[in-house]
């Protein structure tokens, strides 16, 4: 691979991984917002904790 | 007689399973207190609670004049808990749980023999907590507790798994306990056996506590 | 203990609407400066070439997970001194710390881009990318405590100590490594270390990137910020319904 | 009770209970063995190399073991929840944590005897700068029993504490293994002077660890 190619590469991986990160966070944000209006109040959660 | 402790609107948490769902409750120091319901209802997390062992999720309690929220260690050495487990190590002796115990609660190690003796376990002293019988590990399990010399005595199901001698031993040292004006609450299946100890009852269901009258 | 802190009555986000806006439009804006003069208007390395244009990705990279661990560590602090204790500093630190993470994994995939066609090799045991390699870990770790469920005080506080914790490490391996690779290393076969003397369009270059990483940083925390509110938000309604339904609907 | 008495009562009891279980000598001990020997099929002794990695082994090997150990250490508090009991002692949190760092610190004060006279009989390893040898290792010691005991008690409690406690502790651990193994190496090879820079950093690991661990283990052992 040629120097240009490395910063392509680089530029693309930069690009994907902080992009698929803020695409992330923007789908997480939108099911915590969704099932909040959605199903109100929101199903119990399994009994799952820390154990003691 | 002063107010021993107060409870209100206290939630607490196994994991994320609402243990306690806002249990209200007053009590003020000396008698013994019973604590029935069925498995399940929180008697376990309330008595833990109360010992400081679980936090607050929310809600406010004080225990002994300590809040809580605030301060859940500082009232520790002036109360026993007897749990399910013995809180005992499987490598040491009787004897050197005990001794151990009573010196880590700041007291002397008579304390812990005496309990010892107490209980009937002097026979055993030199036996390893790995090798005792389920009975033998209820006894130490008191004893532990008794060596303590607490203010505030918390049992959790005392009587399950103690031959008829330990029974009789148990209830008198509760009577003993009682007498001096210490006070004692016991979450029991054993209703009778306990009711006929105790002076007043709480009904805990669904992680609440409602005052039972009695007859 | 210590005393209660209030989970709900705080801010949902971290920054105004209008405020969180602007932040997002300018991190565009440098990104998009970043990469036109990053790959267009500077110009190549005498020595380096092309290659060195990864520069522009990775110091700013580097420059970014520093300073969001190192508001992990200040939030983490805030929340341990009574007095600032509220679940805000919380929040900042855990999302904070995934950013920085995400940072850190970043510089060293970048670092290891760069030192391919410059060094000949994948990685090189160079100080920065030994300490930040063992950074990556430790942030690790402190990730996988805070993912353990638990009370959310209990979960707060054990967090926050473990913050400070492994913060202590931090200078200890920096310069432990240091330490260790100019002893016991010859004359520097590789220099890793960046022409000290950065002049015209490229060092202008390096601080349009430092500044866009700086805003992506902020811009990531406020939205990351924000999804931690609504998640404790969900937990807390799940919680409420689940009291109701064990004490039988009594209130 | 004062803070010295409850010391000695936490490290007795830790000490008196590792010697009646003895999981030490036949479990951890067995396995530092092993993996010292394993490590001598992976590089061919016939090479020449065993000797001069020797210090980096042997510390890795400590390393792997105390793990074990501090493990162990936290596992004794979980069985009948003796944890519970000890906190309704209402001994002080620093108290504990100096009590059972130090019987952890004492443990692997054996191990890294019993482990060092193995390598040095398996790799041929020539002892020079004995001195410095011992400041180190005391120095490792101290770091590794105060890191160790203060993650331990964050992992114990926790569902996946195995899994987590090597994923935690390994990377704060990293300096001291770099620190132990360049000291060693620079003993060993008759250059003690190098090796005192070392052995500073590995003490102020240790005083750091142990001034931190002092005031956060009481919170921890409480929460977890």
């Amino acid at each position: 691979m040629t120097d240009a190619g490395f910063v392509i590469a680089s530029w693309v991986i930069t690009g994907l991984v902080l992009g698929g990160y803020a695409l992330r966070i923007a789908l997480r944000t939108a099911v915590a917002r969704g099932e909040k209006t959605l199903f109100k109040p929101a199903a119990p959660k399994a009994e799952n904790g820390v154990d003691r | 007689m002063p107010n021993l402790l107060q409870l209100r609107e206290a939630v607490c948490l196994l994991g994320r399973f609402p243990a306690l769902a806002g249990l209200d409750l007053d009590l003020d120091a000396g008698g013994i207190t019973l604590l029935s319901g069925p498995n399940g209802a929180g008697k376990t997390t309330l008595l833990r609670l109360l010992a400081g062992l679980v936090p607050l999720h929310s809600g406010t309690g004080t225990v002994l004049g300590f809040d809580l929220n605030t301060d859940r260690v500082s009232h520790r050495r002036r109360l026993a808990l007897v749990g399910h487990d013995t809180f005992c190590y499987d490598d040491l002796t009787v004897r050197e749980n005990l001794v151990f115990s009573a010196k880590a609660s700041g007291h002397k190690a008579a304390m812990g023999e005496s309990a010892m003796e107490r209980l009937g376990l002097s026979h055993v002293a030199g036996v390893l907590h790995s090798r005792l019988s389920a009975g033998q590990r209820r006894r130490l399990a008191l004893a532990a507790a008794f060596g303590r010399d607490p203010e505030l005595l918390l049992l959790d199901e005392p009587h399950a798994g103690l031959d008829a001698e330990g029974r009789e031993i148990l209830d008198e040292i509760l009577r003993e306990t009682d007498a001096t004006g210490r006070t004692v609450i016991i979450a029991s299946h054993e209703l009778e056996r306990t009711r006929a100890l105790s002076n007043r009852e709480f009904s805990i269901r669904g992680g609440r506590a409602y005052l039972v009258e009695q007859a | 203990m210590s005393e209660k802190i209030n989970n709900r009555d705080d801010r949902s986000a971290l920054l105004p609407r209008a405020v969180g806006r602007v932040v997002d439009s300018l991190t565009l804006v440098s990104i998009g400066a970043l990469t036109f003069f990053g790959l267009w208007a500077s110009p190549a390395d005498v020595v380096q070439g092309d290659a060195q244009r990864i520069m522009y990705l990775h110091v700013p990279a580097a420059w970014a997970a520093y300073v969001a661990f190192g508001i992990t560590t200040l939030a983490s602090l805030l929340w341990l001194w009574p007095r600032t204790r509220s679940a805000v500093w919380d929040r900042v630190a855990g999302a904070s710390a995934e950013i920085g993470l995400i940072f850190t994994g970043l510089t060293l995939l970048l670092g290891s881009l760069w030192g391919r066609p410059v060094w000949g090799v994948w990685w090189a045991w160079d100080a920065r990318l030994v300490s930040t390699a063992v950074l990556f870990f430790l942030y690790l770790g402190y990730l996988a405590i805070r993912a353990v469920p638990a009370e959310p005080i209990v979960r707060a506080r054990r967090s926050a100590i473990t913050a400070v914790i492994v913060f202590i490490d931090v200078p200890i391996v920096h310069f432990s490594v240091n330490w260790w690779r100019t002893l016991h290393q010859k004359a520097t076969v590789f220099n890793p270390e960046l022409n000290p003397e950065i002049h015209g369009v490229m060092a202008l270059t390096l601080w349009i990137g430092v500044v866009a990483f700086t805003l992506l940083y902020v811009s990531l925390l406020n939205r990351r910020y924000q999804l931690a509110y609504l998640e404790e938000g969900l937990e807390e309604t799940a919680l409420d319904s689940a009291i109701l339904q064990r004490s039988g609907g009594v209130k | 009770m004062n803070a010295f008495s409850e010391i000695k009562l936490i490290a007795g009891k830790d000490l008196r209970i590792e010697m009646r279980s003895r999981i030490l000598l036949s479990q951890v001990l067995p396995f530092g063995a092993i993996v010292v020997l394993l490590f001598a099929f992976a590089l061919d002794p016939d090479r020449g190399i065993l000797a001069r990695v020797a210090p980096g082994l042997f510390w890795i090997t400590v390393l792997l073991a105390a793990l074990l150990a501090i493990g162990r250490a936290f596992s004794i508090e979980q069985q009948h929840g003796a944890r519970d009991g000890l906190r309704l002692a209402g001994l002080d949190g620093s108290s504990v944590f100096i009590g059972k760092a130090i019987a952890i610190a004492v443990q692997l004060a054996i191990l890294e005897a019993v482990l060092g006279l193995t390598v040095v009989v398996l790799y041929g390893v020539e002892v020079h700068g004995v001195v410095v040898l011992v400041a180190t290792a005391a120095a490792a010691t101290m770091g590794l029993a105060a890191a160790g005991t203060l993650y331990g008690v964050l992992a114990a409690g926790l569902r996946a504490r195995e899994t987590l406690l090597p994923l935690l502790l390994l990377p704060v651990l990293a300096p001291v293994m770099l620190g132990a193994t360049r000291a060693f190496e620079d003993g060993l090879e008759g250059v003690p002077g190098d090796a005192w820079p070392w052995v500073a950093l590995l003490t102020v690991f240790a005083l750091l660890y142990t001034g931190v661990g002092m005031l956060a283990f009481g919170p921890l052992w409480e929460d977890t």
